[in-house]
Parts: C-alpha cells; structure tokens; sequence
C-alpha cells in the first residue's frame, strides 16, 4: 500500500512538472509532438531510475561513511552526467533503432534538472534503496504524463488559431498554467 | 565600448528568462516573493560568472570528449560554495530557496553559456557575457517574484500593501499562477521587443 | 586562438583529474571555512526561536534540554531563576502532514506565546496559523483549565476560516506539547 | 579535519579519473562516424529550413551536398551563390554559379482590364476557385486575385495591391525560391534572370487563346499576333498556343519589342521612360490583321 | 441579365442551425434553473449573475477590439454562456470585484489566450470558477442559507453545503447516516432546497433544461447520462461496501453541482471529444475522478476540476478515438 | 423501420417542386453544341466536320480506349463548326455546334413509344449494344456504363442495384421517370441482369416517392428477380455505397468499389436509356432534365436533346425570375454553379436549379465550435472539422492517413456545420492534393 500511494503521489497529486517544477525546460521543449513526449518520457524514466540507483549507492556508501556529505552535489551531477553519456554512446552503436527513438533526447537529460532534483530529493526524505527508484520511477512516469498530456492539446492547438502575440512559449506556459489548476484538484488525496 | 555590448546582450536582446526561455524552474518555483528572486539570481549570477572565467582560461586545456564532464565539475563545484556560503550566512534565504540552490547546476542556462560562450571567448567577454546573463535572469525572476508578491501575498520584498485580513489573489502564489505569470510576461517581453525594433 | 588539446587518453584523464583536484581542493577549503558558521546559524536559529517564545534569559539552551516522542524541551533561566519552558513539538495532522511549533510555557504551566517553526499548509489558509490573529487566542491560557480544541470539536479555540483542519492541527501539537511538558517536567533541571 | 580536505580530492579526483577512462574506452569501442563536415555546411546554410532546395530542411541538403559528387542540382535559392561558394570552399568543390533570379507574375488582368463575369462566393483561395471553375473574368488563364502566393512566401515578397486585385513582387525581398511558382494553380509566376538596376522586360500574360477571345477577356491579354516575335533581334521571342514568350536568359533588353506590342501585354521595368512614338497602332487593326 | 451570378463550390444550402442558435438556445434552457436560484438565493444572486454575465461580453469585447484587433463576436453569445455558468458556480454572497476577477480570469485567460471561441482546450467558466476557488477558498466556500438570506447581498447568513458537512463529518470519523440527519432529504434536495452555488441546487430545474436542449438537438445525452451513471455506479458500491463512511449514491446526484457539470459543463462543445466513443470514455473519466476527488481529497466537491483534468484529455481522446469509418475492416467472403 | 444506411446523413427539406410535372418533350432548339467529353475518361473523338450534314441519333463522335464513350447526334442538321464551348466549371471545351434542321432521325432508330419486352439480345450483344448508343451512367457521374459491365476478373457480380433514390433536394427527374417508363425501366433492368449474368437486382426507392413505390412495386411483380425496396429519406442515400449498405447491408469496404461485395449499381435512367438502346434502337441523345427553383413560373420535367443550351430550358420554364442569384447544374448538395446560361446540357445534366439571390451567398465562416456535427453526419465516418485544417495546412499524409480519400463529397459536413465553415471546399482541394501524391507514387 504504500508503494501504490507512493506512487500516486508521484504522478499525480505531486506531479513534478505542475506541482514541483523540476524538468520545465525538456517540458516546454519537447510537448509539441506525441510521438517525440513518449519517447522522451521513456528516456527519462529510464535514466531516472537508474541514476537514483547509482545515487542512493554513492550517498550511502561513499559520502556518508567519508563524512563528505557536502559533496553531494557535484558527484551526483557528475555521475548523472556521465551516465548519460555513456547510455548515449551505447545505445548509438549497439541500438541504433533505439537510439532513433530514445536516444535523441538523451543529451537533454542532463540539463533536465528534474533527473538532480529528484536523486536529491530521494536522498532527504531517507528512502530505501527501493522506494528511491520506484520514486524516481513515478515521478518520471508523472513527467511522462504531463508531457503527453501537453503535447496532445498543442497538437490541437497548432491546427487552431491562436494570436499571434501568445504563440510558442506563451500558449505553451498558460495551457500548463491551466494543466497545473486542473492538477490541484488531486491535492490532499495523499498527504 | 565594444565589451559592452555582450554585458548587454543578456539583459534584454538575449535575456534568458524572456527570450531564450531556459533556466525555468528556478524561474516558477521560488518566485512566490521578491527577495527569494534577488537571493536566486545572486547565486546564479555567482556561478555563471566564475564558472565562465575559469571555462574561459582553461578552454584550451580540456579536450573535447572530456568537455562537458570538465565543465560539470567546474559549475559544480561553484555551486556548492554557493550553497555552503549561504547555508552558513543567510540560513532564512537558504530555507526559502530550497533544492533549488543544488539545482543550480543543471540550470540550463549556466552549461548553455558555457558550451555556446565562454568556450568559444576570452576571458573578458567571457565574465562580462555571465555578468550580464546573470543580471537579466535575476531582474527577470525579481520581477516575477514582485508580480506574484503583490498579487498573491498583497506584499513586496515583505512590506506589507493591504491590511492582514484583505483577501488577495493566492493563486499566484501557487503554482498555477507561476505558469501563467511567466507566460504572460514572455508575451509582454516580446511585444515590448517588437516595439522597439520597429 | 590556440590549438585544443586532442582528445587521447592520457589528455583527458590527465585534464578531468587536475581540474577534480583543483576544483574539489577549493571546495574542501570553502567547506571547512563555512564549517563553523554553518553550526553556528543552526545553533542561533534554535536559540532565537527560543528567544521568541519565552522572556529573556540568560542560560544556554543546549544544557537543560530533553527529548522525549520527537518533542525537546529546553528549560531556561534568568540568573539561576527559572524563567519557563521551550517545547519543540509536531503534529502528522496538519493538512499537508508535520507541522512543527515552537511553544513557550511559564513556570505556571500557562503559555507565554507560539511560534511555527516549520509546515506545509496552503498558503493563504494554513499558513495563517502564524497570523497573531490566531495564535494570540492562546497567550495566558493553561492548559490544565484550558481545553485544547477548536469549538467544533467542543474546545475553546477559535479556528481559522475555512481552515479548521490546520488550527486542529495545532491544537494537537500544543497539546502534546504540555502532556510531555507535564511528564518530564520534574526531571530537568539547569544544572545537571 | 584535513581528512576531509584529503577524501575530497581523492574521491573526486578519482572520480575524473575513472570517468574519464570510461568514457575514453566506451568511445573508442562504440564509435559512430559522422561526417564533420555536415556540421560545418549546415551553418554556412540560412537555417531557413524553406525546402526551396527540395530537400526536408537544411540540415537535409547539407547531407546530401556533402555525399555528392559534385554539385549538379543542388542549389540554395535562399543563400545564393555567395553561399553555394563558401559550401564549395568547405568542401573543396567547385559550386555551380547560377544566375541570380527573381520572380515575375505574368498576368497583367486586374479589376479593370479584365471585367469580371461572375462572383465566386465560397473559401478564398485560389486553389479552390482554380478546382471549382474558370474564375471570376472571362480569362481562364489569368490571377484569380485570392493570394495563394502572398500566402506561401515565406520572405514576405509578395502583397496584394488592392487597386489591381494582382499580387506584386517586392524585388527586394524574393529570394527566388520558387514556392511562389510552385502554389499558383494558374501557374503565373516565373523566375527570370535578374538584371542590374530590376530592369527587365517580359510578357505579362498567360492567356492561350486566339486574339480575339483573349481581348474579350482582357484588354491587355496577349493576343499572338507576332509582332513581337518578328521584330526581336535576339531570337529570344518564342511563340506558342498564341502566347509570346521572352526568354529572359536570350534576350538583351534591347526594348525593341514592347512598342510594337498591340495590347501591352509586354512590360519593361526599370528602364528610363521613353518618348512617345505618334504612329502607334490601334490593338483592333492588329486583330483584323 | 445585368447582375453576376454566383459561384460558389457545393453543397449551395446550408442547415438552419448556427452558432447563435446553439449558445442562445444554452441561455434559454437555463432559465428554469435561474427562475429557481432567484427565489432561492434572491438579490444576491441577481447581483452575482448580472455582474458576471455583463463582465464576461465586456472583457470579450475588449480584448477582440484592443489586444488582438479582430472582428468583434461577442453577438455569437458564448461569452454571455460563459458568463452564466460562471455565476451558476458561484455563491450568490460572493464579493462583486471577485466575481469581475474570475470573469476576467475566465475570459481572459481560458478563452482568449488560444484565440476565442472554439481553440480553447479548458472550459473558461470552469478555468474563471476554480481560479475564485483556489484564490479565494474562504468566500468561495461560505454558502449563504436557501430562502432565508434572501433579501441580502453580502451579509448573508451562511452555512455549510450537504457535500461540505459530509467532508467535514467523515473526517472526524462520524457516521454518515448520523449527519445525514441534518442534512435537507432527497426530494428537498431535488427541488433545491440547499446551500450551494447558484446554479447547482436544483435538480428538477436543471433536468428540464436539459430535455430542452435534447429536444433541440443541442447536445446529446451521452455525456451527462454516461458522467451521472458512472457517480452514481461508483459511490454506490463505495455505499455498498460501507454505509457508515459513504453517502448514497443519490445523495452524491444531487449535490455539489453534479447535474450542473454534467448537463452544462462537460457538454460544453468545444472542450469535449468528438466521438460517441470518446465522449463516453471522457464522461467516465468525469465521473471517476469526481468521486476519487469527493472521497478521497481535499475539496469537498470535484466535479469541476474532474472535467478540467479530462479537458486536458480530449485531445487524445480525439487523436486515438477515430469514428468507424465506413467501409474499415469489412472482411466478405 | 424502413431499410437506410447506417452512418451519418441528413435531412435537407425536399423541395421537389416538380414532384407530379409530367414529362414534357422541351421543343427543339435552334441549334446544339454537343461537348465532345461528357463522360468520366477521355473525350471522343470527332468523326464529322465542319458542313456535314447529320441526322438525329447519328454518330458524330468516337469514343476511343478502354475508358471513354461515343457521342451521337442529338439533332438533326449540319454542323456548323467545331470549336469550344463553356462547360459546366466555365472552361471551354471541344464540341460539335450543329444548326438544327428538321427533325430527320436515323433510319434504325424506331420511334413509335410502344413498350417492347421481348427480350432477343443475349449478353455479349447487349454490351455491344451499349457501347454503340454512347449510354454512361446518368445518375451523376457519367461513368461509362459498358465498363461497369465488364466486371474484372476475380470479382463476380451477384446482383445489381438499380439507384431510383434521387435523394437531392429539388430535383424530380427520376422520379418523373419511374413514374412515367415504369415498365421501360423494369425491361432495361432484365436487360442489365442478363447483361451481368445475375438473376437479382434490387430497386430502391426513398418513401418520399410513395406513388413511386408503388407504381414500381405493383410492376415488378410481372418481372422475375425485381425487388422494389422502400428507404426511409436520409441524403445521401443515393450514394452507391450507402446505397448498398441501406439495401442488402453490406459495406464497400474504404477505397473500394461495389464490386467488391458483388454489386453493381446503376441508376434508373441508365436502365431507360439501356432499354432503348436495345429495344429501339437509340442511342443516348436526350434524358430528362428537371427545371426547377422557388421562383421560377413553372418547374417541370423536359425531356431534352443532349447540347440545348441551359437558357432554353429555362425559358421553356417561364424564364429567369427577376432575383436570380446563383444557377446550378444538378441539386443543391452537389450541383456545380453555373457561370453562364449558354452551357449546353450534357449527358450528366440531371436538373437545373435556380436559386433566388438571398439563398445563394454564403454565410460567413465563424472558427469551428468543434461540435462534431460535421462528423456525426458524415456518411463515411471521417472528420471534416479535422481535414479542413489539415488542408489548409497541406499537411497530406496526415490526410491520407485520416482517410481523406473516402469522401464521396457529399456535402453533408458543410451543410449542417453551424459555424458555416467551408469545410467539403477545403476536403475537395485535399482530395485532389492527396490523390495527386498517391497516383505519382504508383509510378
Ligand atoms: C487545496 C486546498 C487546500 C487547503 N488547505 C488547507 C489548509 O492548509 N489548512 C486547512 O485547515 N484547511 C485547508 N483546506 C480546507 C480543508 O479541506 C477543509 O475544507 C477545511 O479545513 C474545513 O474547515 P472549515 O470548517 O473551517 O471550512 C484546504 C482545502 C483545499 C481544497
Ligand atoms: C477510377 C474508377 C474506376 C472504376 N472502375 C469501375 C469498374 O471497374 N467497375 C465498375 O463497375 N465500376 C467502376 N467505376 C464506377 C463506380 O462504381 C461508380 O459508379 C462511379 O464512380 C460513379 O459513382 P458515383 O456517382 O457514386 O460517384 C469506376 C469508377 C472510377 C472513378
Ligand atoms: C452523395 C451522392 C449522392 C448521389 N445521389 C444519387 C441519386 O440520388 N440518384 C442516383 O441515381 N445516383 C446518385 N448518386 C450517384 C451514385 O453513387 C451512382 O454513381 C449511380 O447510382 C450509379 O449509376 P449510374 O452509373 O447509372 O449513374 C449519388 C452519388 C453521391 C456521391
Ligand atoms: C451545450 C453548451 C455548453 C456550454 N458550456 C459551457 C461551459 O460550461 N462553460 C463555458 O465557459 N462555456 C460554455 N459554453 C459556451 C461556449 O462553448 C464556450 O464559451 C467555449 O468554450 C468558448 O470557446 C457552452 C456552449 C454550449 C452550446
Ligand atoms: S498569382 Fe496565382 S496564386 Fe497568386 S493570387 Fe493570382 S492566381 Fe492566386
Ligand atoms: S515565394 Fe516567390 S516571391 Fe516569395 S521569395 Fe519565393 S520566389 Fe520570391
Ligand atoms: S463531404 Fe466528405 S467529409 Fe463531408 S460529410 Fe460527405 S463524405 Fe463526409
Ligand atoms: S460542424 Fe462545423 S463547427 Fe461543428 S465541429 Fe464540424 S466544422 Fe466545427
Ligand atoms: S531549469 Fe531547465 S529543466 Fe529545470
């Protein structure tokens, strides 16, 4: 039971994009098209869980026994960032079909601040190894869900007329102003 | 006279709250008061000008495949010592900001200016293009947060304007109203741009 | 502009370590500079909300303080004379969950004033919990004759406007606060 | 206390160091090769991503300008030569110099040279109206005047004059890309060679019919009576389904032919007004002959 | 003949209904309900309906003619619909300057931002009503009393809405059927006997606007019908399973704006899907989240955000539920 | 319930004014001009020229390849030259202008209107027969009938349609028809049968043709394997894919024709002119055309020679009315809008409508109030709200994926849509757009 509330939370009562605001630049950049916010959610759930793995590993068996717990920051974003380089290379030469779909949105990764945010995150509310990447697992799907959600009404959208004036940015800002109102409903359902 | 010009860049022409559009979370999350803007951007604007200089002087020293990780540790390290200095100096502040100082580091803003600017210039325009993208990030989030100041808590810099009991918009304050201020800002941002080009 | 250094391998281990090294040299220098402050703001902020809850005093928090459940109590003194309590209590039942009150209470048991410390209430409904409007309903009172709940509930305390569930919230955390007070009261003392 | 100093930098050091390894090998053994060079066409390119080239954007033609031999048919109308000359530095290749050219609408049948004989009433655009029937005049060659092609152009080039219910060509703005000519289901526009100064001189008519059915229709259609043809020196003139042509590559702007034409259907550009010849002939006389 | 013909493309007629028509006829079928809301919450609710009405065309007619320049359209009627079902949830004691405000918010921002009538994926009157709801939680959940506050505007006397009582009764751990007791019963409920928004308390009223609207062929009975079913299916077994912590599921019908959204507000053409099939998943949806929000979260009533957060689905509900086109997967020997 | 097809339709008002107008014979022109293409496929070739003298029902043009059609001559007289003339969409086009002289017809052509049922011709002659007399379909799209009736191999014909739905508002000239050759009609459908070698053929009719109904019904009772079916009124049941579906409940499947579930549709016109191709002889020179409109003196059914000119009918009719605004070749749902009263009528012609200036402007266009009407009415389950964007945009494969080629153009989705866009003018441009990509991708 709570492993599901858990993820619930996650997805939908504390939504990362509409509620926490991590990971807005890839959510702004990337909704224009369905087909482009499924895989960049699936690239994202991945590296989601596994760099909450290798965190917790890193804050739990390096940083806290070396009393360096100051140095979360740098090592975390470190082995984020090398991580996804190196899923990036990978994946090119022994998927390349997989890279087609997934990979592309890999070097985004590492400046979505959501992937950080969360491995942080993880870390103060003293989670287990495995409610740390179930976690990460449900705030990404979350993030999944915002995207496609997003990106379907600016599909909408761009067969419509919107002013000239609100185009891009604007419109894309608003309608998740909107998205996040609606989101407010699901508050309280858990704590 | 020449200099300038990249110090001024990223005050308007290319400001990178309004107009390159990157560094948003910051940009929505701690915006709620006015202070939490200036607290923000001064730490920002710390990171992107040290990390712009040290980027600046070591471009040539650091090859190309190690590059990012390079820059990572770089920006990293500065935002640290940021959250140290703050943790230690204006604990309220650092409360207020939250998981956002830490997140500093995958600001987009910062990697982006070092991969687009500071790799590519001097030392000069280097600290003078961070000071610049610094000061237009942290104007544009003081801005918003006195915008969702006064609507939301009918207060700025915490200076009260109504009395207690006044009922003042808290959607502002909530995360709803961060979207659609920033998006109604962006669009004032590029109807002002267009006025002044004409 | 000069050339760049080819990416080989000796390059780049030898680059991305200089920097680490360099890099997390300055940062262990900054951390340990900062070290002292850092416990420093923590300890003033304890002290300072202490301070806000109770009248001057002269004795140092960290002696005379007991834990006990997740509630610290601070007993303070006035040159040798007892002053009152600090009571560092919770509650799980505000309406975003933990909800944490600093409150001070006079030798008399009654309380000398309350202050939020920490919560996750809505803004504009729970956090009015901090308004003195509310939380100056309970300056004097004592508990002992004083009952703890909002009148809904069939107390004596005036909720909040549409957000009776943060002021019961409160009221739990106070309530906690005086039954610990209450239990250890008798096995603190300054000079231990 | 210094052993926090020393565990800082060992880890972190060794953190570059294994990361650095890492990296080294998994890119040694998982490398892709991608040509640079695309990299380096692609910004020399406008970004316009306009498909004038007929590729699926820039970064499109900058592949393939860089997997080709040699430059045949591969052109950017946007950049121009200038561009086409940089690429060919890059790549070491000679670029096809293409004349510069602009586009020229060859319909000259506004509101009151060619009267209108219905009224269309549904979705305005030309391509519909161009489906559904022969337009609004007589003229079934002509602009229909609903702006298709102020529409398309992506430059800003093209507007309508409200006087004409014609669209006109800013020369400033066309960059010849050819959407123009592309979209007008009526066919009107042609991208011509472009002369110093915007002089040109060209037939602004496309309409097919014998003489008589076309002045009908329009009095400054085209009504293939070869004057014109017969009196160019350059041979530039060609005539076809009563239509007259003027070659823009083979003519020399020599301005023999505009006079001679009956309805005025040829048009100069640019050039000094000239003076008034007294003995031009009426368009009548030349249907009669 | 002197005069042109015209040529125009087929079909050369055109159906008689248009868009006036439809918004128009909205307006007609809300009478009943706003004859009802007057005699039951009086000036107050004149106050509030005129207010919001008069301030949604305004803002309308503003923005078309300063901000974007266009044609004007406020004669098609929408922002006046919109403008009604605003104030229909609302109460009727709610500050004049919050009503202009959510207005605003509504038009503004729900409607105009994506271009006006027909490009706006949120329903505006919902977007303008949560808003208020979210900004203002104290004025927007003080509910003046039925008939008795009558005569007063803002100072009237207030209480707690049916769905209010039951949050607060099954927090405290009470027995439902206990609180129940001091709730008005089913029939008062259905004539609109309660406190609540304007729109929203009586059923009889709303229930014959809406056969006016299916007898015009202005909305189909698809949506309300699959959005009240799905409520009523649901709290029904939550009822069923225990009767002590749940209300009836009739009781869930008639309260909280349930037949409001249903019939007015997830019917809102523009912000709902286009196929049978999408329209009764999306109602569905609207009746699930509805009862999840009730029962399990932290506003009382959920029917408003329910369809704010299946708005945001329409659009792939319109993307994967395509009409059965003719002459698809017909396999003949 | 009455049989009709399952999806979408509408329900303009019928507004047949000619309803129970007897067939008149329109008096014979001055002269014809006789398009040489008024058929689907490629045009005739003329076979006269210019100062030949020609008799009525003489071949004056050949139809050349698979997918074309002979013209005859509607008129007797000479030629008087060979030139262009406007069409319906205002283009000129080739054809054969004729001074009328006398009425001199073809000497195998017989004449004297009495009803032959005596069926000789075996299949192979009644094929030969129609391609002779120049006979296409005439319920609108003039496809020619011979290629209907060579069905492709690997598909097998198991019974045929005959389409007396007539189901645009207006017009009355099947009806009139029915009414009138009812038995003619029923002779033409045994012809087809044997023609197609099936012993089943169906007759629909709409029950706002209740004489119709039962006029035919009472025939078909003297002809083996004729159903007379009664449909309940819903445009477009004419279509040939509602059609089927309304009648033996099957469906064409998308991009398909009725051959592919076995049926061939013809309209009831076809089955007349079939009839007298093969009992009389006469090739197809002259069908009947419906005048009709709110102000017209006196709507009625002519029987017109192919290439009389639209103003003589409509004169014949009591003349232009004052108001005239808009004057359409066919229904009002799918009529083309005439340019000019000197179009000659082809073999297609169903009706003439007038329509008054008030009817014939457009409304303006307000944005789409997406609410789905145009889909719930659409007779092939497409979404015209979605392709009139799409077409604008030229975004062509996500229309072809949306199944833009479906749409039998039936107008449905812009006559009901309240907002009044343009959407079947924009789906028309898509169409032909996405058709271009397709065919030169076949290449
Ligand atoms: C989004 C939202 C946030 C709320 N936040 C609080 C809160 O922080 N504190 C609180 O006591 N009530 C809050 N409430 C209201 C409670 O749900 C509940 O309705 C209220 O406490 C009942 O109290 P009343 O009887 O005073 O109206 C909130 C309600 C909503 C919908
Ligand atoms: C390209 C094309 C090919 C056709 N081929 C055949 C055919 O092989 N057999 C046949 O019976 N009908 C054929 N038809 C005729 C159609 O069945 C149909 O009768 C004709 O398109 C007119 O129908 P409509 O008036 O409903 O549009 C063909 C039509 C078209 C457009
Ligand atoms: C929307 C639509 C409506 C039609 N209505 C009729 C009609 O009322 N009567 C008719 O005979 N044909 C009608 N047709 C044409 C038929 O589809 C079909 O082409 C015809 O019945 C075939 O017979 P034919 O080849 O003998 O003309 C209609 C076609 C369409 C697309
Ligand atoms: C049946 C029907 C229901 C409507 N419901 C609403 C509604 O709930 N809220 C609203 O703002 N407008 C409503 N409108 C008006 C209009 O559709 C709405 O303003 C558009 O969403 C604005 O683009 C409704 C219109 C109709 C015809
Ligand atoms: S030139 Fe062609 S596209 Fe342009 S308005 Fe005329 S007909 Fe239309
Ligand atoms: S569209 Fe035509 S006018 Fe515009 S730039 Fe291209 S060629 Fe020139
Ligand atoms: S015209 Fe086409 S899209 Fe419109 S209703 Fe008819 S078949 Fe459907
Ligand atoms: S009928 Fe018209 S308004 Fe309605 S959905 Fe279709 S296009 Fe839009
Ligand atoms: S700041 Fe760019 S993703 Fe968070």
């Amino acid at each position: 039971m709570e492993y599901i509330l858990l993820i619930i939370s996650a997805v939908f009562v504390n939504n990362v994009v509409l509620v926490q605001f991590l990971g807005i630049c890839p959510f702004l950049g990337v909704s224009n098209k369905i087909d482009t916010s499924i895989g960049m959610g699936v690239a994202v759930i991945f590296v989601m869980s596994l760099a909450n793995l290798v965190t917790y590993l890193i804050q739990n068996y390096v940083l806290i026994p070396l009393h360096i717990e100051f140095m979360q920051t740098i090592t975390f974003i470190f082995v984020i960032a090398f991580l996804v380089q190196v899923v990036e290379i990978i994946l090119k030469k022994s998927a390349p079909t997989l890279y087609q779909a997934l990979g592309i949105y890999l070097p985004l990764i590492t400046t979505n601040c959501a992937v950080l945010g969360i491995a942080i995150l993880a870390v103060q509310k003293d989670y287990n190894l495995v409610m740390s990447v179930l976690y990460a697992a449900g705030i990404a799907t979350g993030f999944t869900f915002a995207l496609i959600l997003m990106a379907g009404i600016r599909e909408q959208l761009a067969l419509a007329e919107t002013p000239k004036g609100m185009k891009g940015f604007p419109i894309s800002l608003v309608t998740a102003g909107l998205l996040s109102l609606a989101f407010m409903g699901f508050s309280g359902i858990v704590k | 006279m020449g200099n300038l010009k990249y110090f001024t860049n990223g005050l308007l022409k290319e400001n990178p709250t309004f107009v390159i559009v990157l560094g948003t979370c910051p940009t929505l999350a701690i915006t709620t008061a006015a202070i939490n803007g200036i607290g923000m951007g001064a730490a920002t604007t710390f990171v992107l000008v040290f990390s712009n200089l040290i980027i600046s002087l070591l471009k040539n020293y650091i090859p190309d495949k190690v590059r990012i990780a390079a820059f990572i540790v770089v920006i990293a390290t500065f935002v640290t010592i940021v959250d140290l200095v703050m943790k230690a100096y204006t604990p309220d502040l650092y409360k207020a900001l939250g998981i956002f100082i830490p997140l500093i580091v995958v600001n987009c803003i910062i990697l982006g200016r070092a991969e687009a600017f500071a790799q590519k210039n001097s030392i000069l325009p280097s600290v003078l293009d961070g000071l610049g993208m610094g000061l237009g990030f942290t104007l544009a989030i003081t801005l918003m947060g006195s915008i969702r100041e006064i609507l939301g808590s009918g207060s700025i810099f915490n200076i009260r304007l109504l009395s207690e009991s006044a009922s003042t918009i808290l959607i502002f304050v909530l995360p709803p109203g961060a979207f659609v201020t920033y998006g109604f800002l962006i669009a004032i941002m590029n109807r002002i741009k267009l006025k002044i080009n004409l | 502009m000069a050339k760049k250094l080819e990416s080989t391998l000796t390059n780049m281990i030898l680059s991305l370590v200089l920097i680490s090294m360099s890099m997390s040299a300055a940062l262990g220098f900054v951390y340990l500079k900062t070290k002292g402050p850092i416990e420093i703001a923590a300890q003033k902020k304890e002290t300072d909300a202490i301070k806000q809850v109770l009248p001057e005093f002269d004795s140092d928090p960290a002696e005379g303080k007991k834990e006990r459940d997740g509630v610290v109590i601070y007993r303070l003194n006035l040159q040798d004379q007892p002053v009152g309590f600090a009571v560092k209590t919770f509650t799980d039942k505000g309406f975003g969950g933990h909800v944490e009150l600093m409150a001070g209470f006079l030798p008399d048991g009654s309380i000398s004033k309350v202050t939020v410390l920490s919560h996750k209430e809505t803004p504009g409904l729970g956090t009015k919990m901090s308004d003195p409007k509310f939380s100056n309903q309970f300056l004097g009172k004592n508990p002992a004759e004083f009952i703890l709940k909002v009148r809904k509930d069939g107390g004596q305390v005036d909720a909040i406007t549409a957000a009776t569930v943060s002021s019961r919230a409160y009221c739990d955390a106070l309530q906690r606060a005086y039954i610990t007070l209450e239990a250890v009261k008798d096995s603190i003392s300054v000079n231990q | 206390m210094t052993a926090t100093i020393v565990y800082t930098i060992i880890s972190l050091s060794l953190l570059g160091a294994v990361a650095a390894i890492v990296l080294y090998i998994v890119a040694q053994r998982f490398r892709v090769y991608e040509d640079p060079r695309i990299d380096l066409v692609e910004a020399e390119l406008p970004a316009a991503n306009c498909g004038g080239c007929g590729y699926a954007g820039c970064r499109n033609l900058a592949e393939t300008l860089v997997k080709s031999e040699n430059f045949e048919g591969l052109f950017c109308p946007v950049g121009g030569n200038e561009t086409m000359a940089r690429i060919g530095a890059i790549l070491g290749r000679e670029a096809d110099t293409q004349e510069t050219r602009i586009a020229v609408l060859r319909c000259n049948g506004s509101c009151e040279n060619s009267p209108r004989t219905s009224n269309f009433d549904g979705a305005h655009t030309c391509a519909i109206v161009s489906a559904l029937y022969s337009g609004e005049t007589g003229c079934q060659y002509g602009c229909h005047g609903f702006g298709d092609c102020v529409a398309v152009c992506s430059f800003d080039a093209l507007h309508m004059d409200p006087d004409t219910g014609l669209p006109v060509v800013d020369e400033q703005k066309c960059t010849a890309c050819g959407a123009c000519v592309k979209t007008c289901p009526r066919n009107l526009f042609e991208l011509r060679k472009k002369w110093k100064g915007d002089k040109k001189i060209y037939v602004s008519c496309m309409n097919e019919d014998k003489g008589g059915l076309a002045r009908k229709n329009c009095s400054v259609a085209c009504i293939g009576c070869n004057k014109c043809f017969k009196v160019c020196p350059h041979e530039a003139i060609v005539m076809r389904n009563n239509l007259a042509f003027i070659d823009s590559y083979k003519c020399k702007l020599c301005r023999k032919c505009a006079p001679e034409c009956p309805t005025h259907a040829i048009i100069e550009t640019g050039f000094p007004p000239r003076k008034i010849k007294a003995d031009e002939k009426t368009v009548e006389d030349t249907i009669i002959n | 003949m002197s005069k042109l013909l015209t040529v125009s493309p087929s079909p050369h007629i055109g159906s008689d209904q248009s868009v006036q028509e439809l918004m128009y006829g909205v307006i007609l079928s809300l009478v009943p309900a706003l004859l009802v809301t007057l005699y039951v919450f009086g000036i107050g609710a004149l106050i509030v309906v005129a207010l919001s009405v008069f301030s949604c065309i305004l803002f309308e007619w503003g923005i078309q003619k300063y901000l974007m320049k266009s044609e004007i359209r406020i004669r098609d009627g929408s922002a006046a619909v919109t403008g009604l079902l605003l104030a229909f949830n609302l109460p009727s004691n709610l500050p004049w300057w919050m009503v202009v405000l959510g207005a605003l918010f509504a038009i503004g921002i729900g409607k105009m931002t994506y271009g006006g009538l027909g490009n706006n994926p949120f329903n505006p009157a919902l977007v303008g009503r949560v808003f208020l709801l979210i900004s203002f939680p104290v004025q927007m959940t003080s509910w003046p009393l039925p008939v008795v506050s009558r005569m007063h505007y803002l100072d009237a006397t207030t209480g707690a809405t049916p769905l209010g009582l039951l949050k607060e009764a099954v927090r405290n751990g009470e027995a439902v059927p206990e609180v129940m007791k001091q709730i008005p019963d089913h029939m008062q409920l259905f004539l609109g006997q309660m406190g609540g928004s304007l729109g929203e308390i009586s059923a009889l009223a709303l229930i014959i606007g809406f056969i006016w609207l299916l007898y015009k062929r202005i909305i189909t009975w698809h949506i309300p019908v699959f959005m009240v079913g799905t409520i009523f299916v649901f709290t029904g077994i939550l009822w069923w399973l225990n009767p002590v912590r749940n209300a009836t599921p009739v009781f869930h019908i008639l309260t909280g704006g349930v037949l409001l959204g249903a019939i007015y507000m997830a019917t809102d053409l523009v912000t709902s899907p286009m196929t049978r099939a999408g329209m009764i998943l999306y109602a569905a949806g609207i009746g699930l989240i509805t009862v999840i929000i009730r029962v399990y979260g932290a506003y009382p009533e959920g029917v408003s955000f329910a369809i704010l957060i299946m708005n945001a689905f329409v659009p792939l509900i319109n993307k994967y539920i395509k009409p059965r086109r003719f002459g698809e997967e017909v396999k003949h020997g | 319930m009455l049989r009709t097809f399952h999806k979408g339709g509408i329900h303009p008002p019928d507004t047949k004014l000619s309803a129970h107008q007897p067939i008149r014979d329109l008096p014979l022109p001055g002269s014809v001009a006789v398009l040489l293409s008024q058929h689907m496929g490629a045009p005739a070739r003329a076979v006269v020229n210019k100062g030949d003298a020609v008799k009525t029902g003489q071949l004056i043009a050949r139809g050349e390849g698979f997918l074309s059609s002979h013209v005859h001559s509607p008129v007797s007289g000479t030629v008087a030259k060979i030139e262009e003339v406007h069409d319906v969409s205002g283009y000129r086009r080739q054809a054969v202008y004729i001074d009328v002289l006398g009425d001199d017809w073809e000497d195998s052509i017989i004449r004297d209107g009495t009803l032959d049922k005596n069926i000789r011709s075996d299949g192979e002659e009644i094929l030969k027969k129609i391609v002779d007399a120049g006979i296409v379909g005439l319920g609108g799209a003039t496809f020619p009938t011979h290629v209907k009736l060579s069905v492709p191999r690997g598909k097998e014909a198991t019974c045929i349609i005959i389409n007396g739905v007539e189901c645009e508002p207006y017009l009355t000239a099947d009806h009139a028809l029915m009414l009138e050759k009812g038995e003619e009609i029923m002779v033409g459908i045994q012809l087809l049968k044997k023609a197609l070698h099936v012993n089943k053929a169906y007759l629909g009719i709409e029950n706002n043709k209740q004489d119709a109904v039962e006029h035919m019904q009472r025939l078909a009772c003297g002809f083996e394997g004729i159903e007379v079916c009664e449909l309940q009124v819903k445009y477009p049941q004419g279509g040939e894919k509602q059609l089927v579906q309304a009648i033996i409940g099957r469906e064409v499947p998308s991009g398909g024709l009725p051959i592919d579930v076995g049926v061939v549709v013809f309209n009831v016109g076809t089955a007349f002119a079939v009839y007298e191709a093969l009992q009389k002889n006469k090739p197809l020179i002259e069908r009947i055309v419906t005048v009709t409109g709110r102000h017209l003196k006196q709507p009625s059914n002519f029987r017109t020679r192919i290439g009389t000119p639209v103003s003589v009918l409509i004169d014949a009719a009591g003349g232009i009315p004052e108001n005239t605004g808009k004057i359409i070749s066919g229904g009002p749902m799918m009529g083309k809008a005439l340019s000019n009263t000197e179009v000659p009528v082809v073999k297609g012609t169903s009706g003439i409508l007038i329509l008054p200036e008030e009817e014939s402007a457009r409304q303006t266009s307000q944005p789409c109030i997406r609410c789905a009407r145009c889909l719930s009415v659409c007779p092939m389950g497409l979404e015209p709200y979605l392709l009139m964007p799409l077409s604008q945009q030229n975004l062509f494969d996500r229309l072809e994926y949306e199944h833009i080629m479906d749409c039998i153009e039936c107008g449905s989705c812009s006559y009901i849509c309240p907002a009044c866009r343009p959407l079947l003018d924009y789906i028309r441009l898509g169409k032909s757009n996405v058709g271009k990509i397709i065919r030169s991708r076949k290449k």
